[in-house]
């Protein structure tokens, strides 16, 4: 059986198409260019860069970041070059040829509208990908992800300033995922982004403070995977438009699971940082599953869990 | 003289990423211990740069916690047939020091590096000093190897007790003038490295220009940018913080500016001018 | 210094009197009696037993459990031995001077009443814990912790049936603990445990099927500690009654970070399976630090972590 | 010869938790290792009983993954002078038995044992099949050791091919009739261990009774059931779920019961009357 029938990695992400369905996610792979040393990004379906803001915005005191099992937490905040100088200098130093979804973050609607306008049109963004997970100023902090009715009109606002395919990232500190991933699908959504980094605090017991200056941050990796599965398979139960899956995915057996569990295409985030090809690899064991296991398209994986009682 | 002095320019090493062989990892005093790795396509470096390292060898199975790479400065490489040894000076500080010490011969550890800036060389003809204490001793030697005989260049090393001095016979073997300063007099003065330092500015005239490269605990380099402020000495100071992922990426090691908002240690730095930091917010 | 003050580490965990802060939480200590040859069950502040039913229950199909990157998923459902033969069997057979707590856990509101009725009264019982990270039958599946006003008439109900110190255990799968806790509050709870294990999902990438026979399950250990400490901290901003912090626990540094984020005890979970005299190894290494920083009461370290900002 | 069969009453040795040191751990063909751990306050222990061992070396630094340990049947202990030698033969299986075949002679390894109920042992004459597979044959060893010259006993195992025979040696040393059957017809007979089985029952006249001893692969255990009831033979099988604690706190380990129901492996068994197990609900 060497000789196998190339498998088919194609899959189309809410109108996004994509070599294959392993992106890396925004926060952890900088502007593209940063991981030239270590994987062609011609290996992976694209990469979503790090979030957007209007204006460049400078980010939270350190410490931003700490350690915690099989995880890390950050409070990196909103620090990014913003909109015009990810047009001006990060996008034209991305090579031809890799797909690129900007991603946007604000502190309120209209501001998140303008980061989308301002990137529609421009060549090489093949999507954009709005981060609910920001607090909202206007709701006392609280994450635009978090209230149905502040999402909704998030959405709607985005959706009506961009003509591009357009993923709603949401948060995963709710109640009911279901519910968010209606709101955003009801709106226009072309598919939606989960996880994002679960809230969480992390403390030292010797000087008795948080061990992010911020207090609070975001808690990611290998330790948040079993709730981004549980969440993209409710998500997945909930809508139709496709789901990308991300959360800890750390090897092409992870990507395989929140395929099953309903992502059309998975995004790899921290573990970036401890192998910086990770991405790649994950995207070549993809596809060696789908030879060991007979897999035409890797697409057929999409949703395929059983899941006992249905 | 010139090829003595490295290049600084953006463009570096471009940085590898390797499942190394432990050739070597050796106690050296209480907490200080010497890995040397094998790996096979190394770039070289420059010094003052780093290197990402796993916490402790890899398994036959992957375990997930903990789970980030430390960034370790390269203490030495030695380029030879089967790749470049290279040679990383670390103390036991915490849970992932304490994994790497317990990697054994023939073992993997993963290594990504050479990352950072190099440090700044100095100018032709500057009389240099360099201060150290703690880990930071290990980010300076190779700075001291490739100054030594090309430069006027003396070495200040400062410390709680004897036993924190890391390396003490490398240096000495550089036959470059070295003093030190322990907390307790159990080595070199009794008193301060700082102390060291004032006085060494006071021996020296500016003559053709000074410049004081730091390496050490934050309050140790806070103070040595202090007087070399007052003695309007160029001063570089190589920054510790903790990383995620060593190349820019993350923006978790943040260093905040005097001139306000912050720059990465890891991509800007880690040595940076140290009259540029503002130390009071510095972790 | 060695002839140190002797610490003191009595807490009052709303109106239960413990010896020290160091619980064992809940499906992980059994009745207490296993753990006999491994600890003196007096060397801890007392333990929650197992969930009771008004009947004895047999739980899920096998798979019930698998791991998961730093902790591990549970689908054990509501299987115990029913409230009367954990008075007539189970009560009986534990040492005297151990203060037992009993834990409830129904189907619907008025079984949750029953289940406090029949343990009130009941000598040795010292507190009862209610588990309202249980699925409600009649709000299709929703946990009763999850919906605010079915957990506020479950708190209700629960403390009209008894007289005795009533600890409401929150589900953490909410958008907004804090709203949960004031309702406990509001109801009369004497105090609120958390967290309850996070509603997760493994999948076996082979078989394609979950790795528990239910399904979804609960994900447990130091994975989920960063997210307990955030909601233990959130909780303790909401509420002025005491908070038991749950989550993760597996050393004496783990429990002060609990009690410095505002929790008065703690419960040790998961790390019980692992190393099953490590409570008690809590509950000594809380008076070793206590002595280390010099703090005469443990009870002094509730709620002493600064927070950036307040 | 009442010595030389245990007791199964419900109060046996009290388990204990140790911290045992490495003294041996030996690869012994292509997956089949063989680990000494030193337990200085072991209690003994009676056969089909097991322990609960870390997933790996415990380490300077504690690592939180994996998490629970692994359930291995304690396959030998001798008691020396100071404490016993528990002998653990295991197959790498996983994440968890990966890292125990990385733990050296020296480091440490947690243990928590013995733990569940021993085999019910043969009623006086009767007569006694045991049948092993996989994994399963470590847990019959000490079962055959001490049966070996006190009770009338063959030993039948199962592979797929010659190499996933465990420690065939001491089984031989013991000099009880073995047979083998392999799949591949590489080691014994080509066929199932289930046929020789069956073979074996005709052969041995009923007369004062007969016994089936069974610990392998589901399919196996199964169908030496099956071939028990059918030739009414008591029939005794050692499951092998998944456990987190071991010892009946976590509910985790449910074997269905034919009645309906569950029992515990790790508390009610691992040995049950295959009778009363709901073979098609195990997982
Ligand atoms: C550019 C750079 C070069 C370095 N070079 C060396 C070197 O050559 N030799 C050497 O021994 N160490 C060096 N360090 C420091 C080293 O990275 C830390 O000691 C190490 O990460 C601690 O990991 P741990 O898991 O053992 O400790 P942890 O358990 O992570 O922490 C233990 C203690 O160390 C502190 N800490 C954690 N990370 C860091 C950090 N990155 N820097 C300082 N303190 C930290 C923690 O706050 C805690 O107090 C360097 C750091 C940087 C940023
Ligand atoms: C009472 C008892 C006694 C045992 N005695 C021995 C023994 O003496 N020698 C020995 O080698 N093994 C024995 N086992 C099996 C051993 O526990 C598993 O092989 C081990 O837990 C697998 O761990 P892992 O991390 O290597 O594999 P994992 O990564 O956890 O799993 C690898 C594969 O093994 C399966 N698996 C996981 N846990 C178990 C389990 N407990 N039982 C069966 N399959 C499992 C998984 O589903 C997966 O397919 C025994 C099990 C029990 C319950
Ligand atoms: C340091 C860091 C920075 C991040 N920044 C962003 C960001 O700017 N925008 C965003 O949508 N998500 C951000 N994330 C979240 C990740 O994209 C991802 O959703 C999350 O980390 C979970 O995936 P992982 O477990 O694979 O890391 C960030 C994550 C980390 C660790
Ligand atoms: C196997 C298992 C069974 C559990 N059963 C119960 C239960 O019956 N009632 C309950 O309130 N919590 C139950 N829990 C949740 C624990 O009490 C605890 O809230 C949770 O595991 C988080 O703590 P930990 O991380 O320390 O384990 C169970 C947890 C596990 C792992
Ligand atoms: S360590 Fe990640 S940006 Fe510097
Ligand atoms: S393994 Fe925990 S009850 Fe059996």
């Amino acid at each position: 059986m060497k000789q196998s029938q190339a498998v088919d990695t194609t899959v189309d992400l809410g109108g996004i198409s994509l070599r294959n369905p392993v992106l890396t996610a925004s926060g952890t792979f900088g502007y593209g260019t940063e991981f030239a040393p270590f994987l062609d990004l011609r290996r992976i379906g694209g990469f979503v860069a790090k979030s957007l803001t209007l204006e460049p915005r400078v980010g939270n005191p350190p410490p931003r970041i700490a350690e915690a099992p099989s995880g890390m937490l950050n409070a990196i905040s909103l620090e990014n070059v913003g909109v015009e100088a990810f047009i001006s200098e990060k996008l034209p130093a991305i090579p031809e040829g890799v797909t690129v979804i900007a991603s946007a973050f604000e502190t309120d609607i209209d501001r998140y509208a303008e980061v989308c306008k301002r990137l529609t049109g421009v060549p090489r963004i093949a999507g954009l990908e709005i981060n609910a997970s920001c607090p909202h100023v206007k709701s006392g902090g609280i994450e635009f992800g978090q209230d149905p009715a502040v999402l909704g009109q998030l959405v709607r606002t985005a959706r009506q300033a961009t003509s591009l395919p357009l993923l709603v990232k949401l948060s995963p500190n709710v109640t009911h995922i279901g519910e968010m991933a209606r709101v955003c699908e009801g709106e226009g959504a072309s598919g939606i982004s989960l996880i994002n980094a679960v809230q969480a605090l992390e403390v030292d017991p010797e000087t008795r403070r948080p061990l992010l200056a911020n207090g609070l941050g975001g808690l990611s990796g290998p330790a948040i995977r079993p709730i981004a599965l549980r969440m993209v398979w409710q998500a997945s139960q909930a809508v139709s438009i496709p789901i990308c899956g991300i959360g800890g995915i750390g090897s092409a057996a992870d990507a395989v699971k929140f395929l099953l569990c309903g992502a059309t295409a998975v995004q790899v985030g921290t573990s970036n940082y401890l192998q910086p090809s990770i991405a790649a690899d994950v995207a070549d064991g993809l596809v060696a599953y789908a030879e060991r296991h007979g897999i035409p398209r890797i697409r057929d994986l999409v949703g395929a869990l059983e899941f006992p009682g249905r | 003289m010139a090829e003595a002095i490295w290049e600084v320019s953006a463009a570096g090493a471009v940085p590898i990423r390797a499942e190394a062989e432990v050739v070597r990892n050796v106690s050296e005093g209480p907490s200080s211990w010497r890995l040397v790795l094998r790996v096979p396509s190394w770039p070289g470096f420059r010094p003052g740069q780093f290197a990402m390292l796993s916490a402790g060898a890899q398994q036959a199975a992957r375990r997930t916690d903990p789970l980030l790479p430390r960034p370790m400065a390269v203490y030495r490489a030695e380029t030879g047939v089967d790749g470049a040894e290279v040679e990383i000076l670390y103390k036991i500080a915490g849970r992932g020091t304490a994994l790497l010490a317990e990697a054994l011969p023939g073992q993997r550890v993963a290594i990504v590096g050479p990352l950072g800036r190099a440090f700044p060389p100095p100018r032709s003809g500057e009389r240099v000093i360099i201060v150290a204490g703690g880990t930071g001793i290990a980010s300076v030697y190779e700075l001291a190897a490739r100054l030594a005989g090309a430069h006027p260049v003396e070495i200040l090393f400062g410390a709680r007790t004897a036993s924190d001095l890391m390396a003490l016979e490398d240096f000495e073997a550089l036959k470059i003038p070295l003093q030190v300063a322990t907390e307790d007099g159990s080595a070199g003065v009794r008193g301060l490295v700082t102390d060291l330092l004032e006085s060494a500015l006071e021996a020296s005239a500016p003559g053709s220009g000074r410049r004081i490269y730091v390496c050490g605990p934050t309050a140790m380099m806070r103070r040595c940018a202090d007087i070399a402020a007052e003695n309007e000495v160029p001063c570089i100071a190589a920054l510790e913080n903790a990383m995620a992922c060593g190349f820019g990426v993350c923006l978790g090691c943040a260093a905040p500016l005097r001139e306000g908002g912050y720059a990465l240690v890891c991509r800007d730095g880690p040595a940076f001018d140290a009259a540029s930091i503002d130390w009071e917010r510095l972790p």
